[in-house]
């Protein structure tokens, strides 16, 4: 690491991949920064949204495109799409976070920082999978029991509970089987878990 | 089969493919002595009745070559020949005459390289569809 | 009986190293009609030239061939040295035995037949030419100048002072255009107005100069040295020769708030009135849409007051027709304006300005004399942002391309903002400094360093206004892309340069061609850079793209030279090698049937309709004719004609016939 | 023309009120809308960001289930949901490549999905809808911030239906029913979305500047149409005060619950007891406080 | 039918045109209508119009001998108002020149005064190729090319460059053909395989965008050679590639003259 950043040239690189899957051609970003300028989270995040672009725009040295896999910028994009909307070259972003999140979670990359999100996530899917639907109660001990955030929130269910918001039984739909071989398909085979 | 040598005309215009083959030239890339080319102000210029006579007087393939669109010495010629050629391909096919045998292109001035492999590529192909005698035949007694 | 020589170049061992040159002259020697055959080391060398002269004289020759280079290479020398020798240059033909034979194919029985096909197509070729003669056209030596911006200005004034007549056009009720309305001029921060001035009054006291302003274009028709041109003088509602510009009536109008367009909105002017005062000419309009008079049908307060009688209420458009034999296209540009830039509220939040505007503001002459204040509440605004690329470089709101001017013009706004407001604070988002030119850099580099412009590397996302003030959310892509917002008081935009509203539909109307912005196409990007493709249709300003000030003179005074040139000569030559329409003896008179496929086809409008009329003045029939000053010789129309009634001097249809025929009848047949 | 319901999970549960109130919305105005037979969800936020193919097959089973079911149109008034249907719908009808991803998600939810029917939101249905002008008994005078959000209007390509620069279609649907709509900066910035669980903090902070705005101008009520932003907005109201240090009572009214209050349904029907923040609004002109109020729950400044 | 003859005796009555085109019965009982010139109210009984009235009249109005009769009304199916159409765009026809009568299958008469009413007339025409032509030449095109050359060859042998074709074209109205051109002699005199195949390509080529499918050339044919299978391939190729239909427009620009800058190139290498 001490010589810097080497040039690889015999290997395919993450932004052609992005471009054959999204159709976002990232030499097309000129860099102008309008996208970090907009974006709500860009405070926040490690690498805002243009420098992720740049970042792929140095594809030929790997460290680089490895840099915005192993980004937090990845899972706080929160699909907003205002960067796409005021982007001068049409640049859909948010599309491309979708790529570089797949590809984060196919190479395990996954920032630290990230965890908590995508327990989220993951306990969401679950809940959908198993009734076709969301059930928001399911989901948040699920996530509760990922995260380990036991505490947070513990004020707030008996008050959606009260206002009539928390339903303790989950509604399932008719085509659950159906459910379960979509997620078999796809984000179960993706992942190799059962 | 294997000793046929088509005789190709090379219908071009002036300012783009007749310039690209004088690059050719100057560049000294080879390629096949079937083709022989016969100058034209401009694409919009070819009458499809050359082609015809061409192939009447015995010739096995045709190409027909100018100015990429806007990027052309007269501005739309080019547009209007496209444009003809659509249509006399169309009908060439109906006819079951081989559209094979006449190849349409863009060469530039600049593109000396590309007017050498259209040569050979469009000589390989009529050399693989060989003589067009059937048509050919058709010229019977009297004629010119 | 056809007598054609044939002359085979060696082109010393260029051709003969693979090509058998004897025998290509011996084969050539046999072609009927072929009374003489050599073969030559240097055919272009002044031995060689005169092997071809002497033989025309000696064998009494009606065509020549010479088989050796490209005719783009040397067709000029030998049509050159056959006119020298008494036969018609338009009789001598080139085979290119080298370019398209002894360079691109190996030596062999193959190249030297394709050599031999070669000269026997030519010489087919060279028994149906014709002798041709040079079209001559007649030059009216008077310029049409269109737009009396810098560059019309520019132009007028070189034309005029060569020697030549000169009108020029221009829209508004004054000349000056863009330019007029600037303050200041980078790099060297010139007074716009007194550099430009004298130039205006200079083209009111130029003889050789008629100004039409307050007048537009209505037709263009003719070619090359032969225009008609009818001009549209819109109806000042005065008389112009009474009229002695006192400006009295302009001081009593009691329709005084209407925005100035030269003030780009910031000022007001009355119903009658002169845009700035150092107009050219310096009489005023009423414009009819905000006319008390024109509206309600009562006031007449400026007829009252005027004391030479000269406003004219009733006054109407009036058509101007004039002759010409050369336009020059001098009709500018335009800023996007409007609602195009919802994020940053222009045209929603009166703070935020565009560049012409913070001109006005910065201007002496102005609406605030000078003075910064802003438009909402005319305080002096503290921080101000400018905001370079704001609708270019940007496809998805406004255009791809880049304008230009705006990197300059924003140093220069920022510079004169603080040379105006000592304590205020301006800050430049940009994504790059285009500073190419000569003192450009410096003068970047002057108001950073010296005048403490604070530039800021990144692209404003949004403008919303709170308590008075403009949050700008911009970043940092220097600093990692750091999301900032500055509190401003006012936002000067650098809008995008776009070409004029009306471009497209002028450029149709003159037939010349334009891109995809509207902005007029020069004939060849390098080398044709000042011609359009319309032959005595010229290029200055950015009308042809966004330029600065020294560009449009630079390119106006190009301009000027090539009209100077093309007057320089009483008739214009050029080459016969264009379509004729087939004429007849009565009671055919041309085997055209007049359904003018062949017009909508041509590329120059070259097509005219002719009336053949008998002796009674009836009408007989009405067929193609076409116009040799237009027509460019490109032959689209002759292979759509049917009946064949249509064909092209030196590629006729006689001629490719017998070539194509010539080419593939290898033997001894004579067509 | 017959329209259909998706309503999405949230609507059955946290986001009820906003069920409720369209519902009696509907009721007055005429409409019915019967459900999609057999819904699920549509994968929301956490699909599309760990697998997209299951991102495009939840929303394509809903939407060929509607098609099944003989709709031409399915009004989706949670704005995520409407993102995820439309975006889905765009990638499978009009996108480069389309037909041979059509053809696998058809693969993956066992059935054809042809693209018959249309999905509109909250803002483009209740537009259509010609009238409401004459059926208000109470005019909603108050003045509201129209809040967007992201969903709405974003991204401009797929959905069309209002600018994505300061929208007006809820400005003027307020305007109808007799609000004053504000001018204010926040109307499509970020609220934070599906971060409300897993990071409140980001949610909190985000939420917090669309308040102050609101609230800076003026705005009695913040008006939504996405059970996302009023969770936020409404539900995570303590995390937001918290954060910025400072009381904000302003309520936030589903667009329903707003339209619903102007055409005289009682708030209960509404929903309204259901918020975080109490909402005082009456279906009375004048602006005494609503008859019912919510029972209990945490008030504002109480969490 | 009555209504036709009372429109037409109507007509020259008041001198509003100086000769009705029509149809007339042939001599024979099976024989196929034929073109009657009526000029005078008394004679338009003579007047016809059914299902054996096909050919297209505005083949008359481009033969000078016509012309110099006078404005005309013309019996007008919708393949000839489309012609008369196509011949206003190429200059031929002026508005006022005639009066078109359009007739339909129910023998409803509309008199059409102007090449404006006629447009509105004929945008209401289905003017694709029907069912059946479709059809049919779906036939030709799925044979295999040889197929196709071997059929051509086989109908054009019979071809006795008698030029019938071309006399009952509306469209061939060239004071002089390219067939009679010497200098060069574009197409071989001799009624031989070859000049047989030139001079139809010719001829198809002259009319790709231009002809109104009528049929009158295949009708003309004295040895049954199918033209109209060529015509209306080609229509079809310049409708499929250019988006243009012929005779439906008095000011159209041609398909042929003019061009898109996106017209297709896939065949350009």
């Amino acid at each position: 690491m001490s010589r810097g950043p080497v040039i690889q040239h015999d290997r395919q690189v993450l932004a052609e991949r992005i471009l054959e899957q999204t159709g976002v051609d990232v030499a097309r970003c000129y860099q102008c920064g309008k996208c970090s300028a907009g974006c709500p989270l860009a405070a926040d995040m490690d690498f805002p949204p243009s420098q992720i672009m740049h970042l792929l725009q140095l594809g030929d040295f790997p460290e680089f495109a490895e840099l915005a896999l192993r980004s937090h910028t990845i899972w706080l994009c929160l699909t907003c799409e205002i960067c796409y909307c005021r982007c001068p070259m049409e640049l859909d972003i948010p599309k491309l976070m979708d790529v570089l999140r797949y590809e984060s979670l196919a190479q395990k990359k996954i920032n630290p920082k990230a965890k908590d999100i995508i327990s989220f996530h993951r306990a969401f899917l679950d809940s959908v999978r198993t009734t076709g639907r969301l059930f928001e109660m399911g989901q948040v001990i699920d996530y509760k029991l990922r995260s380990g955030h036991f505490l947070q929130d513990l004020l707030q269910a008996p008050w959606m509970f009260f206002v009539g918001k928390l339903h303790l039984i989950p509604e399932r739909i008719r085509d659950r089987r159906l459910l379960k071989r979509m997620f078999a398909r796809t984000l179960k085979a993706r992942e190799g878990r059962p | 089969m294997s000793d046929f040598e088509p005789k190709i005309v090379a219908f071009v215009c002036n300012w783009c493919t007749y310039a690209g083959a004088d690059l050719t030239g100057t560049n000294r890339m080879k390629y096949s002595p079937r083709v022989t080319i016969i100058r034209f102000p401009c694409t919009g210029r070819i009458d499809f009745m050359l082609l015809l006579k061409a192939f009447a007087n015995g010739a096995d393939g045709i190409i027909v070559s100018g100015c990429h669109p806007n990027d052309y010495h007269y501005s739309s010629g080019n547009f209007h020949a496209r444009r003809r050629w659509i249509v006399f391909r169309g009908l060439l096919d109906f006819l079951g005459i081989d559209v094979r045998r006449v190849q349409f292109s863009w060469v530039s001035a600049a593109e000396g390289a590309k007017w050498a492999q259209l040569v050979d590529a469009t000589a390989e192909q009529i050399r693989q569809l060989g003589p067009f005698s059937g048509y050919h035949k058709l010229r019977g007694a009297g004629v010119e | 009986m056809a007598r054609i020589g044939v002359f085979i170049c060696h082109c010393g061992e260029n051709i003969s190293a693979t090509v058998d040159v004897a025998k290509v002259a011996a084969a050539a020697a046999k072609i009927p009609g072929v009374v003489h055959s050599v073969d030559y080391k240097y055919m272009c060398s002044d031995p060689g030239q005169q092997m071809v002269s002497s033989a025309i004289k000696e064998k009494n020759l009606t065509g020549v061939v010479v088989a050796a280079c490209s005719p783009r290479m040397h067709e000029p020398t030998f049509r050159r040295a056959c006119a020298e020798a008494g036969l018609n240059p338009f009789l001598c033909e080139m085979a290119n035995i080298r370019e398209h034979c002894s360079w691109v194919h190996e030596k062999g029985e193959a190249t030297t037949n394709k050599a031999i096909d070669i000269v026997r197509t030519l010489v087919a070729k060279v028994k149906k030419n014709k002798a041709l003669l040079p079209i001559k056209v007649p030059v009216t030596k008077t310029a049409l100048v269109l737009g009396g911006g810098i560059a019309g200005i520019q132009a007028s004034l070189d034309i005029a002072n060569s020697g030549h007549k000169v009108i020029l056009v221009e829209k508004e009720p004054s000349i000056g255009g863009h330019m007029s309305q600037l303050s200041e001029t980078f790099p060297t921060l010139d007074c716009s107005q007194c550099i430009l001035t004298p130039r205006m009054v200079e083209v009111a006291q130029n003889p050789n100069i008629t100004l039409y302003s307050y007048a537009e274009l209505e037709s263009l028709e003719g070619f090359i040295g032969n225009f008609k041109a009818r001009i549209r003088k819109k109806a000042r509602s005065l008389d112009e020769k009474l009229c002695t510009g006192c400006g009295l009536c302009c001081q009593k109008c009691p329709t005084k708030k209407i925005a100035s367009d030269f003030d780009a909105g910031l000022g007001m002017r009355p119903a009658i009135y002169v845009p700035f005062p150092q107009a050219v000419p310096n009489k005023p309009v009423i414009d009819r849409e905000h006319c008390t008079y024109y509206l309600k049908g009562k006031c007449r307060l400026c007829e009252k007051v005027c004391p030479t009688q000269a406003i004219r209420f009733d006054q109407a458009d009036e058509i101007v027709e004039v002759e010409v034999g050369a336009v020059v296209m001098a009709t500018g540009f335009d800023i996007k304006h409007g609602d195009f830039f919802p994020e940053y509220g222009y045209g929603n939040y009166r703070d935020v300005i565009d560049g012409l505007q913070f001109e006005r503001m910065a201007s002496a002459s102005g609406p605030t004399l000078g003075e910064m204040r802003r438009p909402s509440d005319g305080k002096v605004p503290e921080i101000v942002v400018f905001i370079a690329c704001a609708g270019s470089r940007d496809p998805a709101k406004g255009i791809e391309y880049c304008s230009k001017i705006c990197c300059m013009y924003t140093a220069k706004h920022a510079m004169l903002y603080r040379h105006k407001v000592h304590h205020g604070k301006p800050y430049v988002f940009y994504m790059d400094i285009r500073a190419g030119g000569k003192m450009y850099e410096e003068f970047v580099r002057r108001a950073i360093e010296e005048d403490g412009v604070q530039y800021i590397r990144g692209r404003v996302s949004r403008i919303y206004e709170r308590g008075g003030k403009l949050i700008v959310k911009g970043a940092d892509t220097l600093l990692g892309a750091r999301p900032m917002e500055i509190e401003a008081d006012m936002v000067v935009l650098a809008t995008a340069g776009v070409a004029n509203p009306g471009a497209e539909a002028l450029a149709q109307k003159v037939h010349i061609s334009y891109d995809s912005h509207h902005f007029y196409s020069e004939a060849h990007p390098k080398l044709r850079p000042v011609e359009t493709n319309t032959a005595g249709i010229f290029l200055a300003g950015a009308c042809q793209a966004p330029k600065d000030i020294p560009e449009s003179v630079a390119q106006a005074s190009g301009a000027a030279a090539k009209v100077a040139a093309l007057f320089s000569q009483d008739e214009l030559i050029r080459e016969p090698l264009i379509a004729v329409v087939d004429r007849q003896a009565p009671p055919l008179y041309s085997t055209c049937v007049g359904c003018f496929l062949c017009q909508t086809s041509c590329p120059y409008q070259a097509i005219e309709k002719e009336e053949i009329r008998g002796r009674d003045g009836q009408l007989i029939k009405t067929v193609a004719k076409v116009n040799p000053g237009l027509c460019q010789g490109c032959g689209t129309c002759v292979a759509l004609c049917r009946s064949k009634s249509i064909d092209i001097q030196g590629f006729s249809h006689e001629q490719v016939y017998a070539e194509v025929l010539a080419l593939l009848n290898r033997g001894e047949s004579d067509v | 023309m017959k329209t259909g319901f998706y309503p999405g999970c949230s609507m059955k549960g946290s986001a009820r009120e906003y069920s409720e109130s369209l519902m009696a919305v509907a009721k007055v105005l005429g409409r019915e809308l019967p459900e999609i037979p057999d819904w699920n969800c549509c994968g929301a936020t956490a699909a599309h960001n760990l697998d997209r193919d299951l991102a495009l097959a939840l929303p394509a089973r809903i939407l060929a289930a509607a098609e099944k079911a003989g709709m031409d149109e399915v009004l989706v008034p949670c704005a995520a949901c409407y993102s995820r249907l439309s975006v889905t719908r765009h990638e499978l009808l009009d996108a480069k490549g389309s037909e041979a991803l059509r053809a696998r998600i058809s693969g993956l939810i066992e059935a054809e999905y042809r693209g018959s029917a249309k999905v509109v939101n909250i803002l483009e249905w209740l537009a259509g809808i010609g009238g409401l002008e004459g059926l208000i008994q109470a005019p909603f005078a108050r003045k509201v911030a129209c809040y967007y959000g992201c969903l709405l209007v974003r991204p401009a390509g797929i959905v069309k239906f209002d600018r994505p620069e300061e929208p007006q279609s809820m400005d003027r649907l307020m305007k109808k029913i007799g609000a004053e709509p504000l001018d204010w900066a926040f109307k499509t910035e970020c609220c934070g979305a599906g971060f409300s669980i897993s990071r409140n903090d980001l949610v909190a902070r985000l939420s917090g500047l669309i308040l102050d705005d609101a609230v800076a101008r003026g705005a009695e009520a913040v008006i939504v149409a996405c059970p996302m932003c009023h969770l936020n907005l409404d539900m995570r109201r303590p995390n937001i005060e918290k954060r910025a240090d400072k009381k904000f009572r302003i309520p936030v009214l589903y667009v329903t619950q707003a339209i619903g209050l102007a055409l005289g349904i009682a708030p209960k029907k509404l929903g309204l007891q259901r918020h975080k923040v109490t909402v005082r609004f009456s279906p009375a002109v004048d602006k005494s406080p609503a008859e019912t109020l919510p029972p209990s729950g945490t008030r504002p400044g109480e969490a | 039918m009555e209504t036709l003859r009372n429109k037409a005796r109507e007509l020259l009555a008041s001198k509003t045109v100086q000769m009705v085109i029509g149809y007339g019965r042939g001599s024979g009982e099976a024989a196929p209508a034929r073109a009657v010139f009526i000029r005078a109210a008394a004679e338009a009984e003579s007047l016809i119009f059914d299902a054996s009235c096909q050919q297209n009249l505005a083949v008359y109005l481009m033969k000078p001998e016509v012309r110099q009769l006078g404005k005309a009304a013309l019996v007008a199916t919708p393949s000839a108002l489309r012609t008369i159409l196509q011949l206003a765009a190429e200059n031929q026809v002026k508005d006022h020149d005639l009066l078109a009568l359009a007739v339909d299958a129910q023998g409803e008469v509309t008199p059409l005064a102007t090449l404006q009413t006629i447009e509105a007339h004929v945008a209401a025409l289905d003017c694709n190729l029907s069912a059946g032509e479709k059809t049919e030449l779906q036939k030709y095109v799925a044979l295999d090319p040889e197929q196709r050359r071997q059929f051509w060859q086989e109908e054009f042998a019979r071809c006795l460059k008698c030029y019938a074709c071309r006399g009952a074209c509306p469209l061939c109205y060239c004071s002089r053909c390219t067939v009679e051109c010497n200098q060069p002699q574009w197409i071989p005199v001799p009624a031989h395989d070859l000049g047989n195949l030139e001079w139809n390509v010719m001829r198809a080529m002259h009319l790709a965008g231009r002809c109104v499918n009528c049929g009158d050339c295949s009708r003309a044919c004295p040895v049954g050679i199918p033209l109209y299978l060529l015509n209306q391939r080609l229509l079809s190729e310049v409708l499929a590639n250019f988006n243009f239909r012929s005779g439906m427009a008095a000011k159209a620009d041609n398909a042929m003259s003019t061009f898109k800058p996106d017209d297709p190139e896939d065949f350009i290498r």
